[in-house]
């Protein structure tokens, strides 16, 4: 007991001693605040909950996810020994989520990965740097906001080829001019505060203020915004797989699996259904998720 | 040799219809180890001259020498970093939100290319009253006070021979603002500084400056010496106006 | 005698993270037709006690007091409807800044004539009439042009004038003024302060001045109260604030630095952790 | 002019993008020309045809004079004339999305707002709960069980397309619009009929709109009622509608424009998958179905007009915001 | 619900581009133009098995030595512009698909007709009377059949070409109009939407009960479904397993199975070492669940058919060597130089039928021991890799061009130059890289073969030969079940050899 009330205190510390305890005592206080939130925690709950079925997917499945047995198709929830009963190839539905969640977690962090990255490296260094840079950078930026996003991404997809990576990848590169948007705009405002004075002042160059600096104010907003978009990208990824155009069978991407499914939706509707209430529960965790975030890390829309 | 030399400075902002005159032909000069004070209304001009020589604003005119150091545009060396410092108005925005204030002063340090970061720190930190105790602080966990010194201590760690004040203590309350002014004063003798400052508020110019420019609409209207301001020896009508406003305003 | 406003033992209490926070914390006092000055640092609960009178903390906010009356009539517990009677008509209240306090998207003619139809049954050009007359009041040039302007186009000295005409447009007996002129120059702080002075005195309101400024507020009215984390330490006549005795009130007397007495160093106050304990003073007459 | 001079340079980059998309993609447009049977000698002819032994950048260059003069080709898939096919669609599309913007908008707002207002009761998390399932729910799924609910086993609503079939063809076109065009022409029984076909894909798509509007809605009208002119009203004793309507709400209108303008852009591009289900004839389904049959002429017709549309509201929200704001002038 | 004058159809109409028979080579597209355009000889809707009989002629002559054949042209047909037809209408309708040279050309120029010789070769001596020339003496059948093709409908030579521009004999007209002397024309089509098809006023036949067609694209069979539950369609043509499943105990809704030409087949690629070997195609044959397939997921859509001409055609054969059998398959992988079986790419467009069908490939051969992966594109993409012979194995359909064995046998069975520059694209063999000169000389033989018996023979030996050596692994047989309303009689969507025939239907 008085470890863990010490390891409290310690995180707590008005004062803390090292760098470290710094840190963690920051990360600490941010928990506390987030953790008030209890939709925020359900969402972060629900997203624990399928990155652990991912994770454990082999131990929690009951059958293969690609076995496929003719026989044994389209049966109902809990039919036979299926839990969630058996798609149009005799595949048990409840082992296909399971691996699912694999895939769903993989497309949110290759988007994680490339789209906020590449609309904040742009956004900040056109917001910095202003003058043409800015212009110029603004103008593409413009350009592919103006793109249709599914259509632009339809058409990499096409060009370079079906498949998940390269869903995610168009995805991506249709997704990062918001996120350059705020990012330029955190950056305008940034870049004329005060302490960016002063660290130019003491002969910081425009690479370090802008990594070092701007990039860590821009990242939490950013955050926000990929947290909240996360559920639209999990949601045109199933688009595009219901384009047949996202993943590939036999993979047991849920989009695909309810592409798959919705032929049969009038009669067996679990097939389409159930896939779509697993998008639908990653999507609620995640908006649940980006709410709560907004709430800790941009006080001025969360405050009482 | 004189700390600072400025010669017909000029700062536009703007343009077309929207230019602005900032800064009209001022020249002035501040010896080394002076305190040289900036008075005047608000919009009139003084912080842009503080800036104009850190290097903030693009595109003035004119002629500045620091330290010997002629200066253009917005370009300044190295060596200018190290020599002159500078600390803002406002407290709350001046640290950045997500950095200690160990990241805050051993970045400064390290640009500047300074070792032993550790013990200076700690050195820094009772310079400026406020003891280990705050290293590892974030900006949100210590008050409007102990945040200018801790920008005050920024301003320090390259062990700078010239300190811009832009109204170091408007935002603070008098009680706090006392402690910052003597924590200014105390350095000043201790380091031998040079001190450029703004203010509005007459009682902290006189307290820490031997000389000060009034300023209006961008020009200087007057320098004189605090003595004489005291004695309301001035040639200036709007000086005059200022002077008894303020004294008015007190007492 | 009752008095203007009678509040007891008032506090207004904020939940946080790390159990309630109490911005008030039981103070006490009335107002008659006088000048009450509220100073105190910042953060010790002056523009707190001010919105707390109008009840205008948000939730999750909360106000409780034994006592709290305007003219013997209970506020703490009036309806909502009631409440609205009362602001502006009765009690108004003038906002620390006015760049924020001014509805940006709204002329300045707007929100005054807003300001006197909400309580008083004139026609719009009646009411344009007195908020000229009151602008004139409060020496703005040119008001017929101000009328018309949106809040970004006038100065801060301007929008504070606006902000005094506005809420003495309903003529309420009762102003509470948050630190009107902090965010202005010397020069235009003394017109200001000029203005509120003479208007006070020809209608014979009841003033409640909050500032940080001591020197300020013993200039300027009839009696003090000092706050401090909360609570009152300590009451006194404007006048005799030379016999203050309270560190807390010393300490402020003497931190601001001034042109005619230079000193070599300024005092720092050295905060007494038992001054946050000691009981508050009650600043009732 | 600065304005025009952008909006230009966006609409070029749209077109060259585009253009080198459809150019770079490892599938053959002749072959969607000449199908699968086709002999070499066929193929060759076509390719010439195509002008695609031209380079690159020329061929760039005869695409942008053309769709200067209002040419943006022949349909390879449809065989017409690419803004005969627009002009076909599009007024689809645009019944579709403006009808679902409407709806999220007259829904979305006022949610919004009293979400705002009562931020914390039970109003707020309906509103949060209604606009997290809108963010949540895959379109195509809800567009499935709608058709299935309200057409298949209710029998509320007229099922797939735009028009019920014995209607087809009895309203000669105005705008294109069918609700408008049946109304000017006086035709109940049309407009009824139409009605019936668009409600339902329109309340799906309203629904995301919604979700969307009266999210932002709920956001910007919190940070206005905890700003301190807000206050000021209060002080001056008003009631709180007029607090909330006069005050608050005056100060969200440029931004909520701006949202609800990036809603009906996102309609009119996104609205797919919703178009495939409905068998709505709209520009959104043209252009895959185009991408997918690799017809590049329609989809690049199709995107720059989109891309046109979206520049157009970006252009008309700044005007509104710079009639609306008095900061701005 | 629908008026009893009017048909309203349920299908996949985005693959109409054109209307112009010389032109059209789309199922959708074949549908429209049987009912506008009449041919020279045609099928009667209610006889399919009977094969082709007289329509705009009303007999032939076929020259001693079989190369000029003789078509007298029969009374009463008239377009639907008012113009009576003529032989001069038909020699314009062939010379103009000769010369516009467009992907169906082929069955024509197959007997030796070519833009510099059509003035000599189709000619109209008079009115009454057509007379083509042939380069050889073919198989009369052979011949009549191509003429029943979508290519050999007969167009409205005035009104065409009082429509012509720039030279292009009206095709860019003909494309969004028609003028044809069959029972309908098209009223309006907005493609991806409709085709509305109003009667040809001016028809010489009986006047056909319906008088208004209406073919509207619904994507989703789960749509057509509802559609057709609700009364709001008569027809619905794209309607999966599932969903017919669930409509047969509907009330008011019949199904209506049908026997189409369309063949789904695998097949590898001989540029690939492993699947040149042919004892790995064999296994991979063996280790193909033909009746599971066809009972699970194309149930009741796709009949187990093993050889490369569908049933009802001349010549088809019935033999299904075949069966899923993995101890065979593994045997014959055993026998071959890869016994480990290495890693196969399936090509395979996007469509569902054909992704079940791939994983249920990639399921059993998996269990071969063999790597599958799958490859999945627009059709354009997969086709444009098949025609560049980059593929492993391709999964495919295929859909007779016109009503004659050697559609298929002259894809299948036929490459006599199988080098890359002979770029023979529009042979399946050649893209599968499959060089068979002896087989190929078989089939050139069975198309001048005028016994039909001996023809028959010919095609039953050349498919039971392909059937074990070739690379093709002929899996199904489509077919079509429609789902209509009780009362609609007479649908017939055109069997293997044709196309729709609205004319006869009634409800
Ligand atoms: N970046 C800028 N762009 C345009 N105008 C500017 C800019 N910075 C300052 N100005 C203008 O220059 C003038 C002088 O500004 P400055 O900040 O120097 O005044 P100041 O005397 O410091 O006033 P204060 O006491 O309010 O700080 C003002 O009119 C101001 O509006
Ligand atoms: N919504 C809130 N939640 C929690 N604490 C609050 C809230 N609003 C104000 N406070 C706290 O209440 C205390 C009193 O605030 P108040 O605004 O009355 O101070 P003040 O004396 O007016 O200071 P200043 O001179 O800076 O205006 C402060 O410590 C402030 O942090
Ligand atoms: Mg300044
Ligand atoms: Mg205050």
């Amino acid at each position: 007991m008085s470890a863990e009330t010490s390891l409290k205190e310690w995180l707590l510390a008005e004062e803390p001693q090292s760098r470290r305890q710094a840190r963690w005592g920051a990360w600490y206080q941010s928990w506390l605040t987030f953790r008030s939130n209890t939709l925020a925690m359900a969402g972060l709950i629900i997203l624990v909950l399928i990155i652990l079925a991912a994770i454990f997917a082999p131990l929690l499945a009951t059958d293969d996810p690609f076995a496929q047995d003719l026989g044994q198709r389209l049966l109902a929830p809990g039919v036979d020994g299926h839990l969630l009963g058996t798609d149009s190839l005799g595949r048990d539905i409840y082992s296909r989520l399971l691996y699912g969640a694999r895939i769903s977690i993989y497309i949110v962090l290759l988007v994680a990965m490339v789209a906020p990255l590449l609309g904040l490296v742009i956004g900040t260094i056109a917001g910095y740097m202003g003058g043409w840079t800015d212009e110029v950078l603004m103008r593409l930026t413009d350009i592919f906001l103006a793109f249709p996003r599914l259509i632009l991404a339809l058409a990499f997809v096409a060009a370079l080829g079906a498949g998940i990576e390269n869903a995610v990848l168009a995805i991506s590169l249709t997704a990062w001019p918001p996120y350059a948007r705020i990012a330029r705009a955190e950056t305008l405002t940034i870049r004329s505060a005060d302490f960016i004075h002063a660290i130019r002042l003491q002969g910081a160059g425009p690479i370090r203020i802008i990594t070092r600096h701007i990039w860590p104010l821009c990242i939490s907003s950013l955050m926000i915004r990929v947290t909240l978009d996360m559920a639209g990208i999990i949601l045109t990824a199933a688009g595009l797989g219901f384009l047949g155009l996202g993943a590939q069978p036999p993979s047991p991407e849920w989009g695909a699996m309810i592409s798959e499914g919705r032929k049969y939706i009038l009669d067996y509707w679990w097939v389409a259904t159930i896939p779509g209430l697993a998008i639908f529960a990653i999507s609620l965790a995640f908006n649940l998720l980006g709410d709560g975030l907004r709430d800790v890390l941009d006080p001025k829309e969360g405050g009482a | 040799m004189n700390a600072i030399e400025a010669r017909g400075v000029d700062v536009y902002f703007g343009s077309g219809a929207e230019l602005t005159r900032a800064v009209n032909d001022v020249s002035f000069e501040v010896a080394q180890g002076e305190s040289f004070g900036l008075v005047g209304e608000s919009g009139s001009g003084k912080s842009t001259i503080l800036r104009v020589i850190a290097g903030l604003v693009p595109g003035w005119t004119g002629e500045i020498t620091v330290a010997g150091e002629s200066l253009q545009d917005e370009k300044r060396s190295r060596a200018f970093h190290k020599k002159v410092q500078m600390v803002f108005q406002d407290p709350y925005a001046s640290l950045h939100p997500r950095q200690t204030v160990d990241r805050v002063l051993s970045e400064a340090m390290e640009l500047q290319g300074i070792t032993d970061i550790n013990r200076r720190i700690t050195r820094l930190l009772n310079d400026v009253g406020l003891g280990a105790g705050f290293r590892f602080r974030y900006p949100h966990q210590l008050s409007g006070g102990q945040r200018q010194r801790v920008a005050i201590a920024r301003a320090l760690a390259p062990e700078p021979e010239i300190l811009l004040l832009d109204e170091p203590t408007s935002a603070l309350d008098v009680s706090v603002q006392a402690e910052i002014l003597n924590l200014l004063a105390d350095l000043r003798s201790e380091l031998g500084l040079t001190y450029v400052m703004v203010s509005h508020d007459l009682g902290v110019v006189g307290h820490l400056c031997g000389r000060a420019a009034v300023m209006k609409d961008g020009e200087f209207v007057e320098v004189l010496g605090i003595d004489a301001m005291r004695r309301l020896d001035v040639t200036q009508p709007y000086t005059r106006h200022l002077l008894e406003s303020s004294i008015r305003s007190i007492r | 005698m009752t008095h203007l406003i009678d509040v007891e033992n008032l506090r207004v209490t904020f939940p946080t993270r790390s159990g309630t926070f109490e911005a008030v914390r039981g103070i006490s006092f009335t107002l008659g037709k006088e000048r009450l000055g509220i100073v105190g640092e910042s953060g010790s609960g002056k523009s707190m006690t001010g919105r707390a009178l109008l009840r205008l903390i948000r939730p999750p906010g909360q106000i409780t007091a034994d006592r709290m009356e305007m003219h013997g009539q209970d506020l703490l517990n009036a309806s909502e409807k009631r409440m609205r009677q009362v602001r502006g008509r009765q009690m108004s209240m003038i906002m620390q800044d006015p760049k924020f306090s001014l509805n940006p998207v709204m002329t300045v003619g707007q929100q005054m004539i807003e300001a006197l139809r909400t309580h008083e049954k004139v026609s719009k050009s009646r009411a344009g009439e007195r908020a000229l007359e009151m602008l004139d009041e409060v020496a703005i040039r040119n008001p017929e042009r101000v009328l018309t302007l949106y809040p970004h186009e006038v100065s801060g000295g301007m929008g504070q004038r606006i902000m005094i005409a506005m809420m003495l447009l309903p003529k309420p007996e009762i102003l509470i003024a948050d630190e009107p002129t902090s965010a202005l120059d010397v020069s235009v702080q003394l017109q200001v302060l000029d203005i509120m002075d003479k208007l006070v005195k020809e209608r014979g309101m009841g003033l409640i001045f909050i500032s940080h400024d001591l020197n300020l507020v013993a200039k300027f009215c009839d009696r003090i109260a000092v706050m401090y984390a909360g609570r009152i330490v300590e009451t006194c006549k404007a006048s005799e604030l030379g016999r203050a005795k309270h560190p807390y009130t010393l300490g402020l007397l003497n931190a601001v630095p001034d042109l005619e007495h230079p000193r070599a160093r300024l005092d720092v106050l050295k905060r007494d952790p038992a001054w946050r304990e000691a009981p508050s003073v009650s600043a009732r007459q | 002019m600065r304005l025009l001079a952008t909006v230009a340079i966006t609409l070029l980059g749209l077109l060259f993008v585009t253009f080198m998309i459809g150019r770079v993609m490892p599938i053959d447009p002749v072959l969607a020309v000449i199908g699968e049977r086709a002999t070499q000698q066929q193929y060759d002819e076509t390719f010439i045809a195509l002008g695609l032994d031209k380079p690159l950048i020329v061929q760039f260059g005869i695409y942008v004079r053309d769709v200067l003069h209002g040419d943006f080709g022949t349909s390879i898939r449809t065989g017409q004339s690419v803004a005969e096919d627009i002009r076909r669609v599009f007024p689809a599309t645009l019944e579709l999305a403006t009808l679902g913007t409407l709806i999220g908008v007259v829904l979305g707002v006022p949610l919004g707002v009293v979400a705002a207002v009562r931020k914390g009761t039970w109003i707020d998390q309906l509103a949060r709960l209604v606009g997290l399932i809108g963010y949540s729910i895959p379109v195509f799924w809800l567009g499935l069980v709608g058709l299935l609910v309200f057409y298949g086993i209710l029998g509320w609503v007229a099922g797939p397309g735009r028009l019920g079939i014995f209607y087809q063809g009895l309203v000669e076109p105005i705008t294109g619009l069918l609700l408008v065009d049946s109304l000017l022409r006086g035709n109940i029984t049309v407009f009824k009929d139409a009605f019936s076909h668009i409600i339902l894909p329109a309340s799906i798509l309203a629904y995301y709109s919604m979700a969307y509007i009266s999210r932002m809605t709920r956001s910007f009208m919190l940070e206005q009622l905890s700003s301190e002119y807000v206050t000021t009203a209060r002080v001056k004793g008003l009631s709180e509608w007029k607090v909330v309507w006069h005050h608050a709400f005056r100060n969200i209108r440029v931004q909520l424009i701006t949202v609800i303008a990036l809603a009906y852009a996102n309609l009119l591009e996104g609205s797919v998958l919703t178009e495939i289900i409905f068998a709505w004839p709209g520009i959104g389904s043209y252009i895959t179905t185009s991408l997918l049959a690799n017809d590049m002429n329609s989809v690049l017709g199709g995107t720059i007009v989109i891309g046109a549309i979206f520049v157009g509201l970006n252009i008309f929200s700044d005007l509104l915001y710079r009639f609306l704001d008095p900061r701005s002038k | 619900e629908t008026p009893p004058n009017m048909l309203v159809i349920a299908n996949r109409i985005d693959d109409i581009k054109t209307f112009d028979p010389a032109e059209s080579f789309e199922f959708a597209g074949a549908d429209v133009s049987r009912n506008v355009y009449e041919k020279l000889v045609n099928f009667d809707p209610l006889d399919l098995d009977a094969g082709f009989g007289p329509q705009l002629a009303e007999s032939w002559e076929i020259s001693e030595d079989g190369t000029e054949i003789t078509f007298t042209m029969a009374d009463g047909h008239v377009f639907a512009s008012g113009n009576p037809v003529t032989a001069k209408d038909a020699e314009f309708s062939l010379r103009r698909a000769v010369l516009l040279n467009k992907t169906p050309s082929f069955i024509l120029t197959q007997f030796g007709f070519t833009a510099d010789n059509v003035e000599e070769t189709i000619v109209a001596t008079d009115d009454n009377t057509l007379v083509l020339k042939l380069d050889k003496p073919y198989a009369q059948s052979f011949v009549l059949n191509c003429l029943t093709a979508t290519i050999g409908g007969i167009v409205d030579s005035e009104t065409v070409m009082a429509n012509e521009v720039d030279g292009d004999m009206g095709n860019e007209w003909l494309r969004t109009n028609t003028a044809g002397s069959g029972p309908y024309k098209v009223a309006d089509w907005k493609p991806n939407e409709s085709v509305l098809m109003d009667l040809n006023p001016n028809y010489g036949g009986d006047a056909p009960a319906m008088e208004r067609v209406i073919v509207q694209h619904i994507q989703e069979s789960a749509t057509q479904r509802l559609m057709l539950e609700r009364g709001d369609i008569d027809v619905a043509r794209n309607l999966s397993p599932e969903d017919v499943a669930g409509l047969v105990d509907t009330d008011g809704v019949k199904i209506v199975d049908e026997l189409r030409g369309r063949l789904m087949y695998f097949s590898a690629n001989q540029k690939n070492e492993m699947l040149a070997d042919p004892k790995v195609v064999e296994a991979l044959k063996w280790a193909t669940d033909y009746q599971g397939m066809a009972d699970s997921f194309l149930n009741g859509q796709y009949t187990v058919h093993q050889a490369f001409l569908p049933l009802t055609f001349l010549g088809a054969l019935e033999d299904k060597p075949f069966t899923y059998d993995m101890d065979k398959a593994k045997a014959a992988l055993a026998e071959s130089g890869f016994a480990d079986c290495g890693p196969i790419k399936i090509s395979v467009r996007e469509a569902q039928e054909r992704l079940d069908i791939a994983q249920s490939l990639q399921n059993t051969w998996g269990q071969l021991g063999c790597d599958v992966e799958l490859i999945v594109g627009t059709g354009a993409q997969t086709l444009d890799r098949y025609r560049a012979r980059e593929h492993d194995i391709y999964l495919g359909a295929w859909g007779p061009d016109y009503p004659d064995p050697n559609t298929n046998a002259g894809t299948f069975a036929y490459n006599p130059d199988n080098s890359d520059e002979a770029g023979a694209t529009g042979l399946l063999a050649w893209r599968n890289a499959w060089g068979i000169p002896e087989m190929s000389e078989q089939t050139l033989e069975a198309v001048v073969e005028n016994d039909t018996g001996a023809r028959r023979d010919m095609y039953l030996a050349l498919q039971k030969e392909h059937q074990q050596v070739s690379p093709f692994g002929v899996m199904f047989q489509q077919i079509e079940q429609n789902g209509m309303g009780e009362s609609v009689e007479n649908f017939v969507a055109g069997g293997a050899t044709t196309a729709v025939s609205y004319w006869v239907i009634t409800k």
